[in-house]
């Protein structure tokens, strides 16, 4: 029961979130609500582990987390610099 | 009828996102959403297919021996296999992209239409 | 309840992603996209499924696309309003499909035929004859290992293909013809 | 630039030993629970982007060169289908695991241990590849390879 | 069912696949060639000792992958259709190896030619294990790899728009392929197994259902795409007109015809006991895509100005008539089908061969370049001109085989108009064949031209061979016919 209600709340802040990302209107705003929803899954991930009795999927969550945080690096840096990686240059090795 | 909706209802909703996936493939000039739409349109399928693959009271496939009813584990393997296949057609189509971008110095199916149609009308000339 | 409000999470971010324009949201939209199939998925029982999605669709693809805006534009240039001939085959196809769905057996039952055929054995013997208490990977690795193989190869193809594609070669000093190490391909 | 951001620096130095061994616990655990080779292929090349990401992609091809990733690709397939060769050779069919060893389930474990390590080396391998690949472009390609009409 | 299980099958899909990594490691442009010609010579092989024990046999030859029993593991299975197409693939696969080596080494830079054979192995290979699985859902995981591949070899054409030709390619066939799994998804539902012949014997039991006909509307629907029917055909003028040369040899003398055998495979064995074309409204539907096909995509041919392109629109109709014959749906309808698709893949393999070699040796690209080729390079455009000869179907061509099975095939069927219209189809075939051979003989080459590089032996002797194996196999059928006919009756059910 308890579970129940923490997965209604998370929806809840879900669908809060997604309205953000999907109204924009700075990229900001976009960047957070996507980062929020993602950390959010994290949780309906692990309340859900323990509403179907199974728990031990938390694994699932740990990787969430871990895409959610590179993702969000990507994002960030793409939008810094326009890019993904430094510029390369063209030093003799300096393919790629 | 309310047992045939509430027992569809995944399907139908899989289906109207296959079909937005679709929409946006065919009917979208920029490359870069085509692939998008395309991504769309597979996990849409994919959620098509998990859908069959749920027994209801069931849990995921991992035997234990507290448990006695299990979901259906084939769907599983096959969806594993199209994801794969499904990010491997991305990377390629995304790779294509930035050639055709360095190509023509645009990613708008118009635009690239235009280049091309000139290029094959000047081939019967000498 | 929560399949339902995710699929709906789903629908809103595929017609958002339908409507922008900022090609940049939409390859965030697409990774959020993913994220929320991946909890589908693991409400639905398909764990590995679930896990597998996560780490491709919304982590692996989204770098990938990034990478792509940052190597193209980010901006969707032309708007068209709405196209019709596509609007006409997208509805009769999904015409099709849901009348498809009408015969098909319920969600969640389990006497659906899908559920007794080959899969009952998978449950049934796979601990004996594998040996592996994750059914999936007994099925992907044993009893279908042949596919898990062709899908290696096409993992495989991909990377080939790509660095085919855009992949640089090392700098060749002018002249001196076919000797390039270090580089991406040759 | 990116040499002030101390905190990402940090965080990731921090992170990327744990996520490569939570690879290996993919990889290796994926019998029991969720998980295999591929999930393990991606995580381990998600350490990797993350340390281009955060570092330089000059400086991830440095650990771990274009060929390197290049030799793992073919590696990973070929050690898949041969360990299918090998069971053949052993006088079962393809990928015919009970031969591998003295019992079937012994020989079914030590099969799927390979082919998932098999899997997981190419995925690694490839998405590293994809990567470094597009990260490393530049806008307007190199002109070595620019082949206009 | 004798259930002796048949190595070889395993090893013809297996080997390509692991040379593939191979050549990779290799990193050497000739070494990697050095291996596929030999993988692909030993592919051949093993395909003519298949064929040869699916004749002693007369059964079909199974293979249990992992040593699970059929619908738990994958089964490999190869019937008498899947051993002609087998033995074209492989053929037209030894031959364009050959052609390969000088052909890439001119069109494609240096250093990225080892790739290159990898990916020809890896398309070789998935179009291989297409014809031989006898899996539903492997076949797709085998659909992707050589569609996977050939997008990418596609990708290495000279010209700019071979990039957005193979990215279109890569749209349609990947809406192709997830169409195939939707369909795939429904029978699945239905019945409970991927296993072909599993699904033959569990689906008259449902073949009524809506869920059913759907599925079979999309597979249908999916395969047209990859097998280029015709309003579905757009991605390959593109794809073969822009693509290295050898890249276009093989796959239009091998992909379309494995495409079209998954259709056959689909109809006739994996809803075998369902009478297909009783139970769902299909033989309209593709007689007509085929008429249009033979007509519009040759009216469309006599319009192109560059030559490869105009071939590949002769493919487009020639995939009409296969198409026409599986409509018919007769054993002698399927025979012409079946026929065609070996047929074909010699002339058009030697139409290709001989245009790229035309273009290695003079830089030929369009019809008007083609001026004075009969003088100039001889041999080649000899070639090229029976080669035309057998797409217009001159008797003792091997289009005139075809053509004439198809022919009789309506006639029996009682279909009088198709037979005419067979007959008509052939008059634009030969317009644009007409249109080439009047340039290249009575027009002189222009002054300024220069004079055309010797073309090598390696791309002349597989041109020739072919040209010859059409001309061999147009005068003397009974090898093909025989092989052909039992497979059609096979497929219709009466051994």
């Amino acid at each position: 029961m308890m579970f129940a209600a923490a997965a209604l709340g998370v929806l809840v802040a879900m669908a809060l979130a997604m309205f953000r990302a999907f109204a924009g209107p700075t990229v900001f705003d976009r960047i957070l609500a996507v980062n929020t929803a993602g950390t959010l899954t994290v949780v309906l991930i692990s309340v859900y582990g323990f509403l179907s009795e199974r728990p031990e999927f938390l694994d699932i969550a740990l990787l969430y987390a871990l895409i959610n945080f590179i993702g969000t690096v990507a994002v960030t840096k793409f939008v810094q610099f326009q890019g993904l990686g430094y510029p390369v240059g063209d030093h003799e090795d300096g393919d790629i | 009828m309310a047992d045939t909706f509430s027992g569809l209802i995944n399907y139908w909703v899989a289906i109207a996102l296959m079909m937005i996936g679709f929409y946006i493939v065919i009917a979208q000039g920029n490359l870069v959403k085509k692939i998008v739409g395309l991504n769309i349109f597979q996990v849409a399928v994919f959620v098509f297919y998990i859908s069959m693959g749920k027994v209801k009271g069931g849990t995921a496939p991992i035997l234990d021996d507290s448990i006695e009813v299990y979901s259906n584990p084939l769907p599983h393997v096959l969806i594993l296999t199209a994801i794969v296949v499904g990010v491997a057609t991305t990377a390629l189509a995304l790779a294509l992209i930035v050639r055709i971008n360095r190509a023509y110095g645009t990613i708008e199916e118009s635009e690239i239409n235009e280049q091309d149609n000139v290029l094959d009308a000047s081939e019967g000339k000498p | 309840m929560i399949i339902i409000s995710l699929l709906f999470f789903m629908t809103a971010t595929a017609i958002s992603m339908l409507w922008l324009r900022d090609l940049f949201a939409v390859v965030m939209l697409s990774g959020i996209y993913s994220l929320f199939a991946a909890v589908i998925y693991m409400v639905m029982d398909a764990v590995d499924v679930a896990f597998t999605e996560a780490a491709v669709g919304a982590g692996i693809s989204t770098v990938l696309m990034l990478g792509t805006l940052a190597l193209t534009k980010s901006k969707e240039k032309v708007h068209k309003k709405i196209a019709y001939g596509p609007l006409a085959l997208v509805l009769i196809t999904g015409g099709i499909l849901v009348y498809g769905t009408l015969d098909m057996p319920h969600y969640g039952d389990a006497n659906a035929p899908i559920h007794s055929h080959v899969a009952s054995r998978y449950i049934e013997k796979s601990g004996l004859e594998v040996g592996v208490p994750n059914i999936v990977t007994s099925v992907l690795a044993s009893y279908r290992g042949y596919d898990t193989l062709g899908e290696t190869a096409v993992v495989f193809t991909a990377a080939i293909g790509v660095l085919v594609i855009i992949g640089r070669r090392k700098k060749k000093r002018k002249k001196t013809g076919a000797v390039n190490d270090g580089g991406d391909i040759a | 630039m990116m040499h002030q951001k101390s905190v990402l620096r940090v965080v990731s130095k921090l992170l990327i030993p744990p996520i490569l061994l939570f690879a290996l616990y993919v990889q290796f655990h994926g019998d029991f629970g969720p998980g295999g080779g591929f999930q393990a292929g991606v995580i381990f090349a998600a350490a990797f982007i993350l340390y281009g990401l955060i570092f330089g992609i000059a400086n991830a091809r440095r650990t771990v060169p274009a060929s390197a990733t290049r030799t793992m690709l073919a590696l990973g397939v070929l050690l898949y289908a041969g360990t299918g060769v090998w069971t053949m050779l052993l006088g079962g069919e393809f990928l015919d695991y009970n031969y591998l060893a003295s019992t079937p389930i012994a020989g079914q474990h030590l099969g799927i241990l390979l082919v998932e390590l098999g899997v997981g080396i190419t995925v690694a391998g490839a998405m590293m590849s994809i990567f470094y690949t597009f990260a490393a472009q530049t806008l307007d390609g190199d002109e070595d390879i620019e082949e206009e009409v | 069912m004798a259930e002796q299980s048949n190595m070889f099958l395993i090893l013809l899909v297996i080997i390509p696949l692991i040379a593939s990594p191979v050549c990779v490691l290799l990193r050497n442009a000739t070494a990697a060639w050095a291996v596929s010609m030999a993988v692909a010579w030993s592919v051949f092989g093993i395909a003519i000792k298949l064929v040869n024990d699916l004749s002693a046999s007369n059964q079909v030859l199974y293979y249990r992958i992992g040593g699970w029993d059929a619908p738990w593991g994958i089964e490999y299975a190869l019937d008498k259709v899947g051993g002609l197409v087998i033995l074209v693939v492989s053929i037209i696969g030894a031959l364009s190896l050959v052609y390969a080596k000088r052909s890439v080494e001119k069109e494609i830079p240096p250093e990225r030619i080892y790739l290159f054979y990898a990916m020809l192995m890896l398309c070789l290979s998935g179009l291989l294990g297409i014809v031989i699985t006898g899996d539903a859902f492997n076949l797709f995981v085998f659909l992707e790899i050589s569609s996977l591949s050939s997008y990418v070899l596609i990708s290495l054409g000279k010209d700019k728009r071979a990039l957005t030709s193979a990215f279109n390619y890569l749209i349609m066939g990947t809406i192709g392929a997830t169409f195939y799994i939707i369909g795939v998804g429904m029978m699945y539902m239905m019945t409970g197994t991927l296993n072909m012949a599993d699904l033959s014997t569990i689906l008259p039991a449902v073949a009524d259902s809506k869920t059913v006909m759907v599925a079979l509307a999309f597979l249908t629907v999916g395969i047209s795409l990859k097998l280029a029917l015709f309003p579905l055909h757009a991605w390959l003028p593109g794809a073969y007109a822009f693509a290295p040369s050898v890249v276009t040899v093989f796959l239009a003398a091998t992909a379309t015809k494995v495409s079209l055998y998954v259709l056959i495979r689909i109809f006739f064995t994996v809803f075998g006991k369902v009478d297909v074309f009783e139970t769902f409204p299909i033989q309209p539907v593709l007689l007509v895509m085929a008429l249009a096909a033979m007509f519009i995509a040759s009216l469309a041919a006599i319009w192109q100005q560059n030559i490869k392109r105009m071939l590949a629109y002769s493919s487009i109709a020639q995939i009409g008539y296969m198409v026409l014959g599986v409509a018919i749906a007769t054993e002698a309808g399927l025979t012409g089908g079946i026929i065609h698709i070996f047929n074909h893949a010699l002339m058009k393999g030697s139409l290709f061969m001989a245009v790229g070699a035309m273009a290695y040796g003079a830089g030929i690209t369009t019809v008007s370049d083609m001026a004075g080729m009969g003088r100039r390079m001889p041999l080649l455009m000899a070639a090229f001109v029976v080669g035309g000869l057998s797409l217009i179907g001159v008797p003792l061509t091997v289009g005139f085989v075809s053509k004439w099975a198809l022919v009789s095939a309506a006639l029996d069927a009682q279909m009088w108009p198709l037979a005419a219209l067979i007959l008509l189809s052939s008059l634009l075939a030969i317009i644009y064949v007409w249109r080439v051979v009047e340039i290249a003989y009575l027009k002189p080459a222009p002054e300024n031209a220069p004079k055309p590089s010797a073309v090598p032996l390696s791309m002349l002797i597989p041109t020739w061979v072919l040209a010859l194996a059409s001309i061999w196999f147009g005068a003397n059928a009974t090898f093909t016919m025989n092989m052909a006919g039992s497979a059609a009756r096979h497929l219709m059910g009466g051994y």
